[in-house]
């Protein structure tokens, strides 16, 4: 529907990364037994992936998509537009297990970091590795972007998709833009 | 006088000249010099005053162990104090003011204090200014403070013109260091294949070697560097940083690198510093050594500098920092210095060498080139005011008897080297004493443990005690190797480089000069040059029972100055083992604590600063609620609307509007902060009922309930409406802020207790935009959107409904927290404002308003409904608040319970929530105090009771409050007194809290 | 006891000061006493000299493992106030600072106690009403605060920012005979008063163990030897629980590490104390110019006096953001201590299951203001079985689920 | 600055991403118990000076609890494990001791 809304309208703006909000995303978070087989078919089906993801790895292609989020949680990526179907298929599917699948669309917001400075935008704001022998393409990390907690995996190299609540949208992005900011490259990553 | 030479200089560019300013003055200099040599160079050998008494200081060392030359640099929103010369690169422009006098540096009046230096020893402000008792506060300590403090504070309203960041980096080796051990470990580090972090403080590599001299494989030192460095460069596992100092190790591999990015070209875009949060497997610490001073009278005039400084300034800068100099030592090193300044063309006037043997190769070499050496003389006192006049000497082994003076105006002194120990004992690495070189190194066998319980810091060159060249690379191979190893990487075999370098004899330690100098001397003898702590202080410190080195220090400031007692330390310790005749390892070393040299607060905030000090929560409607007048309330993290201001409206006013709207039209509430979670399973209800006070598993289907949550200790946390949406979900609405810690509140339960219980729970409070539509005509302005049946029958109080209102899905609870004919409504939070703006639109026929926390805090008031944080405040129970019909009598167990049994807890004598009526129809204050009779044993008032909730009740025109009173509910209309702060006293009658529409006719409509 | 005094100093300066003796003696123990303080930092320094000056016990050890006052007594950002919400709290704290505005004279040793001010920022509704409701309280309890406007806070504090895009300044609770002293000389002149008295004072004497015979303590184990008492107090902060285990009881504490900073001197600017506790950072000007900077402590248990840096991170941008114009000062030292934390975060003064053996601890982050009237309270305690300042601060209160919670007024206590 | 690792995500998680939540193998006492079995439950804690059991959640991270054996006078870690268990698992109290010979904490050693 026309009137919905992301947090920051699609903002963006270039430094020594381009920072991009992404705009509507659906997503889906679920809760249940990753090992549960009726669970995996469920989640292939809904997001077009031929298997579940890793553990700390995402497998997302363009707007559909599997995070792995923790043991027993994932987090399902969808067209916008499609969540409400998808979500109800999900929820038909797994009616016999013990699993909990909710909408978290309008909940979250994504930002897109490229360049060939995104590692280093990135790694001024979290705690983790951002090295290229440590973190490649696939992989993904729940941890905290300065002060909030956020999320974020590596599409190809030099590109980040990242998301965070959308209550702090506005944070986050002035955040990456402090990061980003020209003259802040570091050179190492 | 100090002057440029024509000669050396390795640093600076001489065809880059460079313009700066020094107290007003216009000098020169050249690119490459550091503002210390480029004030040398401008014969400025005063730069500053001394913390205490005020006594002139010069330029002693050339790095960051300088305790005298600190200025004041830069103008308005970008002047920093106390910037220490030695380590400020010169830029053109830079503008420097030398610090702690007045009117002037050259006059000071504070000076006076260097006469009564003798009525102001260590302490003497403990002995003095006791009487009489206001004096301290109103005469004393503001002179006191006047006289201390160095550089001048920046201008109250400055603000930073800089910004700066923080930056994570893995490695699995850290190098701090850049001389030539820390490049010789990076690179046998890096040889294994490990990931190495090289990291140096000054904007050079090689460190001291270039100017010491010597040779590697052959080849002169600096060579060896440039090779070392141009390899290191290509190596894809090498990462290299200058102008970025070790400041700190702490546990688990963590160590912080200040990078000061602009402090050389503050026009350059960017960050002016980086802070590096680095976690390392292993970190080498190349620090390298410091030289000491040595203790004689006047050691502290201008002009008397540290020996292998004085090398730097010719080497590196080409500065001479005298015509005629006199060298004292007691090691060969110094002799360098001699060797040097003689080549530069500089008159050495004499080498006084305290050991009775004199040095070895080096002093032949000295007296080759017609340098006269005195072996066993000493400086028995150094005269001149604001610069060094001459020189009286004499013999070491004695008490000072002047045997001759020798006219000069610079001393080169030396009293041994000190490696530099401190990010080795950060994070408690434990020293050794080595009796041969007389100082302190790091002990090896007793390294900082690390989370696997080994060592994770090596330390390699100078920092290990390994002070000549040959030494040097051997310890440094062997440490890059070492680190590596441990780091889980096999270090490739490979020949050492052999250094090569005139052979020293040994050094003889030597505390005090002349050894056994008499009292008076002594009392000229300075240890501390910027605190002005003197050999009698810390004689003082002992003799009168200091005895510990930690008392001495605090007793006398040792240093405590900015430098950290980086040149003090040593030879204070020494002086104090003398006087407890006790040996120097013995009476042990204070702690060393991070930073290695001061960091810039700046750095330290990183990019938390401004707008992203802390991160606001914004609502899906935020933007509106700014454009239309909000009055911001920070709650948590969240900025909810206090109220919203038109034109001309006091808050006050505003407040009063929004009451009586709501109550006779038609309100809106953005709601959208609470708490929304969703607890799913076989065992949901089992668990909501350990959660709550209340029973929640009998709740049915498309019904709410409002629930309370206690702590295990019994205490009311939060509270709120809880929803059964079908036979194994809930949704349990939180208090605003309370979402994420009730959740994780129940989280915690689930996978730490009842972890085989089958339950999920997940957080949907941004999922939805949820509006609270109130008012006699909140029905109306729902049809009129259309949509889904909200009539009494189709959708009573407190049940909840899914469908669609107008164009929206929505979820409808019909749940009042303010005793109106009440809808909260949600929908998804990307189409909360378009929602907003549909009831904003519609409501106009029904004369809507928005609404802010303080009218909601009155509806609710007026209706008795207890608040979160202000009925309770953590040390209130439900049963405090007449709240008993929430706790459910049948359940055996829930969260507090147990608790609530306690004897305290079921005490008769409690307070209870009653209403208060103020008699005359006034406000009570906030917080205030029922008093009852008497005095307690402390006298203090005894109370009986307190305001927890008050406003102003625009519906009844007068006061309404709650409070919590001993005993109330069996009080009522009993008057008890409040006094404020200011005397008056409020008198307010017990009353029942609900004071509007107790039937509660308005909502049930 | 040698009386200081200018005129004493004066006269000492003709023979360059080296006729003064020792500011305390240190002597060997000796086979008994007739109580023993174990701890000689602040706390156990008071409580012994007060047994001696209010009670006439003389014949007191006060016993330390290490040196006295090198704990957290010299490790605290030296604030003293007594503006609490809750009774107990106020009486003992207000006692302390009575008792401090006279300690320089009363132990001829200058404290350098400066009451300047202290004022505690409110900068969301809850800290208004919370700051309000300590007033009225304070009121009544005889601890003179008042409530403050933003523009008098301004005038105070001329560097701070009054109106940071995050938290607008509200006002403040100001209590204007509140203030800082020079910690290290509290404990000296503690030490130096107890000595002269005749008491011993034996450091680098570690307790290993404590005597009792059917349930009354007998004396303590040291390494060097063991020592007898009829009464024993236990006054060692962050080691009460491993002293404890050697009594036979069990504490409701946990140790953590709480750590400070402080900058550069510089010329003076800040003449009060300043605490921010919605942004967790407090700060004050010592006597040197240096800012003297606290927050928050660790979570987790430590005895490493080290704490994690993220703290430090947190404290200084709080204040650079209420203080701009400290963003170009630098950080010359950060420390840290370890404190003692009781289950409602205020102290424990009472007897314990061990007869004759009184414990004194669960100070946390805010012990240094307390230590005059602890120490006063405290020796009552042990001299007559009971003092009102510290009925309230029973091991007790616990089970019986009667506690004392600051926490209610103001987020972090210092 | 304590790093852990998570044994949920199995990542090597910087302090500032856990939340730390005391003492471990703490034994609920609700209604029925004594007051002194309850204010033990709540209040009395080891806080040893060496080897202690503490809980931390991986908050900013998989959101997981879990247990960590840790010293308190050096910070070692001798290893973390499921929060789904009342006792230290062997593995865990065999690397203590290979560590800490006669170490003991509580009724474990």
């Amino acid at each position: 529907m026309s009137d919905a809304v992301s947090a920051l309208g699609g903002v963006s703006f270039d430094g020594i990364a381009r920072i991009e909000e992404c705009g509507l995303q659906g997503m889906i978070t679920l809760r249940g037994d990753l090992s549960d087989q009726a669970l995996a078919a469920a989640v292939t089906r809904a997001t077009g992936q031929k298997k579940l993801p890793e553990a700390n790895r995402a497998r997302v292609a363009g707007e559909s998509g599997v995070c792995w989020m923790s043991p027993d949680e994932l987090l399902l990526l969808v067209p916008y537009e499609e969540v409400g179907g998808r979500l109800e298929a999900l929820v038909a599917a797994l009616k016999d297990s013990h699993a909990l699948a909710v909408n978290v669309s309008d909940a979250r917001a994504v930002f897109r970091v490229t360049g060939d400075a995104a590692r280093e935008v990135l790694a001024k704001l979290a705690p983790v590795d951002l090295s290229r022998d440590a973190f490649q393409p696939g992989r993904f990390r729940r941890t905290r972007l300065a002060q909030v907690p956020a999320a974020f995996w590596m599409e190809e190299d030099e590109s980040f998709r990242i998301v965070c609540f959308r209550s702090v949208a506005d944070y986050v992005f002035k955040l990456l833009k402090v990061a980003a900011q020209p003259g802040s490259k570091v050179g190492v990553l | 006088m100090s002057t440029r030479l024509p000669s050396h200089g390795r640093l600076i560019d001489r065809s880059a000249q460079v313009t700066f300013t020094f107290n007003g003055a216009t000098m020169r200099g050249y690119a490459g010099d550091t503002l210390a040599s480029a004030l040398l160079a401008n014969d400025r050998m005063m730069v500053g005053r001394s913390f205490k008494y005020h006594r002139p200081r010069g330029v002693v060392a050339s790095g960051a162990e300088e305790p005298n030359a600190l200025v004041g640099l830069g103008q308005g929103n970008r002047f920093e104090p106390n910037q220490r010369a030695t380590t400020t690169e010169l830029f053109d422009g830079l503008t420097a003011v030398s610090q702690n006098h007045w009117p002037s540096l050259d006059f000071d009046i504070g000076a006076v204090n260097t006469a009564l230096a003798r009525f102001l020893p260590a302490g003497f402000y403990y002995k003095m200014f006791i009487h009489p008792q206001p004096f301290w506060k109103h005469v004393y300590e503001p002179f006191i403070r006047k006289s201390a403090g160095l550089g001048r504070a920046p201008d109250s309203e400055a603000r930073d013109a800089d910004t700066y960041e923080h930056f994570h980096v893995q490695t699995d080796i850290l190098v701090i260091g850049g001389g030539v051990a820390g490049l010789l470990a990076a690179r046998n580090a890096a040889l294994s294949g490990a990931r190495v972090l090289l990291i140096e403080q000054t904007a050079h590599w090689g460190g001291r070697a270039p100017v010491d001299g010597g040779t590697v494989d052959g080849a002169p030192v600096d060579k060896f560097v440039e090779q070392i460095v141009s390899e290191l460069e290509t190596m894809a596992n090498v990462t290299m940083r200058l102008r970025c100092m070790g400041a700190g190790v702490y546990d688990h591999g963590y160590a912080l690198g200040y990078e000061r990015l602009t402090d050389h070209d503050p026009d350059a875009p960017g960050p002016r510093h980086r802070l590096w949060r680095i976690r390392a497997r292993r970190i080498v610490t190349a620090t390298g050594a410091i030289e000491r001073p040595l203790s004689f009278a006047g050691n502290d005039v201008p002009g008397v500098m540290l020996a292998g400084a004085m090398r730097d300034y010719v080497v590196n800068w080409g500065v001479a920092p005298g015509r005629r100099v006199v060298v004292a030592t007691n090691n060969d090193d110094a002799y360098r210095t001699a060797i040097t300044l003689k080549q530069a063309g500089v008159d050495v006037v004499r080498v006084l060498d305290a050991r009775a043997a004199g040095g070895g190769a080096l002093m032949e070499e000295a007296r080759s080139l017609g340098i006269r050496v005195d072996p066993g003389r000493a400086i028995a006192k150094v005269s001149g005011g604001k610069r060094v006049k001459k020189v009286a000497i004499c013999n070491q082994d004695g008490i000072g008897g002047a045997r001759e003076d020798l006219s000069c105006d610079a001393v080169a002194m030396s009293g041994g080297w000190s490696p530099v120990v401190h990010l080795w004992s950060h994070c408690g690495g434990k020293l050794a004493w080595d009796e041969d070189r007389a100082h302190f190194r790091p002990d090896p066998d007793r390294p900082p443990l690390g989370a696997d319980g080994r060592g994770f810091v090596v330390t390699a060159g100078a920092a290990s005690g390994a002070l000549a060249l040959d030494a040097v690379l051997d310890d440094a191979a062997a440490a890059g190797k070492a680190a590596a190893k441990a780091a889980g990487h096999s270090p490739r075999r490979g020949k050492t480089p052999r250094g090569e370098t005139t052979p020293e004899a040994a050094m003889e330690p030597v505390w005090l000069m002349p050894a056994r100098a008499d009292t008076p001397l002594r009392m000229k003898s300075w240890l501390d040059f910027q605190n002005d702590v003197k050999v009698s202080d810390v004689q003082l410190a002992a003799r009168e029972g200091y005895e510990s080195v930690e008392h001495t220090k605090r007793y006398t400031t040792l240093g405590m100055a900015t430098d950290q007692g980086k040149l003090s330390n040593i030879n204070g310790l020494a002086i104090l083992a003398d006087a407890l005749e006790a040996e120097i390892p013995k009476v042990g070393t204070t702690t060393f604590r991070p930073p290695y040299t001061p960091i810039s607060m700046g750095a330290i905030a990183g990019e938390a600063r401004g707008e992203v000090f802390q991160p606001i929560r914004r609502t899906p409607m935020h933007d509106w609620h700014e454009r239309n007048g909000a009055d911001w309330e920070p709650v948590g993290h969240w900025r909810r609307p206090f109220t919203y201001l038109r034109p001309g409206e006091t808050v006050h006013d505003a407040v009063n509007r929004e009451v009586k709207n709501t109550r006779e039209n038609l309100g809106l509430l953005d709601a959208s902060t609470l708490g929304k979670l969703v607890v799913k399973g076989p065992d949901a209800g089992r668990f909501l009922d350990m959660m709550y006070t209340n029973m929640m598993s009998t709740l049915k289907v498309g019904k709410c309930r409002y629930g309370l949550m206690c702590s295990e200790n019994g205490f009311l946390i939060d509270d709120g409406v809880v929803a059964r949406i079908d036979e194994d979900t809930w949704l349990c609405h939180t208090t605003t802020g309370g979402a994420e810690h009730i959740h994780a509140h129940m989280e915690e339960w689930l996978q730490t207790e009842w972890w085989d219980w089958k339950v999920h729970v997940a957080n949907l409070t941004e999922q939805y935009a949820q509006v609270a539509v109130v008012g006699p005509n909140a029905r109306k302005v729902l049809e009129t959107l259309g949509g889904m049946d909200l009539s009494k029958e189709a959708l009573a109080f407190m049940e909840w409904k899914d469908g669609r209102i107008g164009e929206f899905d929505a979820r409808v609870y019909r749940i009042s927290f303010s005793g109106e004919l009440s809808y909260e409504i949600a929908v998804p939070a990307s189409k909360g404002q378009a929602f907003w703006d549909a009831l904003i639109e519609a409501g106009r026929a029904f004369g809507v308003m928005p609404y802010g926390t303080e009218c909601l805090h009155i509806l609710r008031a007026e209706k008795g409904f207890i608040m979160i944080g202000d009925e309770t405040d953590g040390t209130v129970i439900p049963q405090d608040l007449g709240l008993s019909w929430a706790i459910s009598k049948k359940k055996e167990d829930f969260l507090g319970k147990r608790a609530q049994q306690r004897s305290h807890m079921t005490d008769p004598n409690r307070w209870k929530l009653v209403g208060l009526e103020t008699v005359d129809g006034s406000v009570l204050p906030d917080g205030a105090y029922a008093v009852g009779e008497g005095v307690n044993a402390n006298g203090q008032r005894n109370t009986v009771g307190r305001v927890t909730s008050t406003y102003h009740s625009a519906n009844l025109g007068r006061g309404i409050a709650m409070g919590l009173v001993l005993n109330g509910p069996d009080r009522m209309g009993e008057v008890l007194e409040f006094p404020g702060t200011d005397g008056t006293v409020f008198k307010a009658k017990i009353v029942d809290p609900v004071v509007y529409d107790k039937d509660g006719e308005k909502q049930n409509v | 006891m040698r009386h200081y005094s200018a005129f004493a100093v004066a006269r000492e300066a003709l023979r360059h000061h080296t006729g003064w003796e020792r500011a305390w003696r240190s002597p060997e123990p000796k086979r008994r006493y007739d109580v023993i303080i174990v701890g000689a930092g602040g706390h156990g320094l008071a409580t012994a000299y007060y047994l001696g000056k209010n009670y006439g016990i003389q014949n007191v050890a006060v016993i330390e493992k290490g040196w006295l006052g090198g704990g957290n007594t010299g490790r605290n950002t030296t604030i003293i106030r007594s503006n609490y919400l809750q009774d107990p709290s106020a009486a003992i704290y207000e006692k302390s600072r009575s008792l401090y505005e006279h300690l320089s004279q009363d132990l001829n040793y200058n404290l350098m106690f400066s009451p300047r001010g202290v004022m505690m920022l409110a900068q969301t509704q809850n800290e208004v009403r919370g700051y309000k409701r300590t007033a009225h309280a304070n009121a009544l309890q005889g601890v003179t605060t008042e409530w403050i406007s933003p523009q008098r806070v301004k005038e105070l504090v001329p560097i701070i920012n009054l109106d940071g895009p995050r938290y607008p300044v509200l006002g403040a609770l100001w209590q204007a005979r509140a203030g800082t002293a020079r910690h290290d000389a509290l404990a000296w002149g503690y030490a130096r008063a107890c000595s002269a008295m005749g008491m011993d004072i034996i450091q680098q004497c570690e307790v290993t163990g404590v005597r009792s015979d059917n349930g009354h303590v007998k004396g303590v184990e040291t390494t060097r030897g063991p020592i007898d008492c009829d009464k024993l107090g236990i006054v060692v902060a962050g080691h009460s629980g491993v002293l404890a285990e050697m009594a036979g009881f069990r504490l409701p504490i946990e140790s953590v590490a709480l750590q400070a900073l402080v900058s550069e001197p510089i010329k003076p600017c800040m003449d009060v104390v300043v605490m921010a506790n919605t942004v967790h950072g407090y700060m004050s000007q010592s006597d040197k110019g240096e800012m003297v900077i606290g927050g928050g402590a660790d979570g987790y248990n430590n005895y490493t006096q080290r704490g994690s840096f993220h703290h430090v991170e947190e404290t200084v941008r709080a204040l650079v953001e209420t203080f701009p114009m400290i963003s170009r000062l630098k950080m010359l030292r950060q420390w840290g201590g370890i404190v003692d934390m009781t289950g409602d975060r205020s102290p424990i003064l009472s007897k314990t299951p061990l007869g004759g053996c009184f414990i004194n601890c669960g100070w946390g982050t805010g012990g240094f203001k307390a230590i005059p009237g602890s120490g006063w309270g405290m020796a009552q305690l042990m001299a007559t079985g009971h003092s009102p300042l510290t009925e309230a601060f029973t091991l007790d209160r616990f089970a019986e689920g009667r506690f004392i919670d600051e926490s209610v007024a103001a987020g972090v206590a210092h | 600055m304590l790093i852990l690792r998570c044994p949920y995500c199995g990542n090597d998680v910087d302090e500032t991403d856990l939340a730390p939540g005391g003492e471990a193998h703490i034994r609920r006492h609700g209604p029925g118990s004594t007051d002194a079995e309850l204010t033990d439950y709540l209040f009395q804690r080891e806080n040893p000076r060496g080897v202690h059991f503490e809980r931390w959640r991986h908050a900013a991270g998989c959101g997981k609890w879990f247990h960590a054996a840790r010293a308190t006078d050096t910070l070692q870690v001798f290893g973390t494990y499921s929060a789904q268990t009342t006792e230290p698992p062997q593995e865990i109290r065999d690397a203590i001791t290979k560590a800490r010979p006669g170490w003991s904490w509580r009724e474990f050693s």
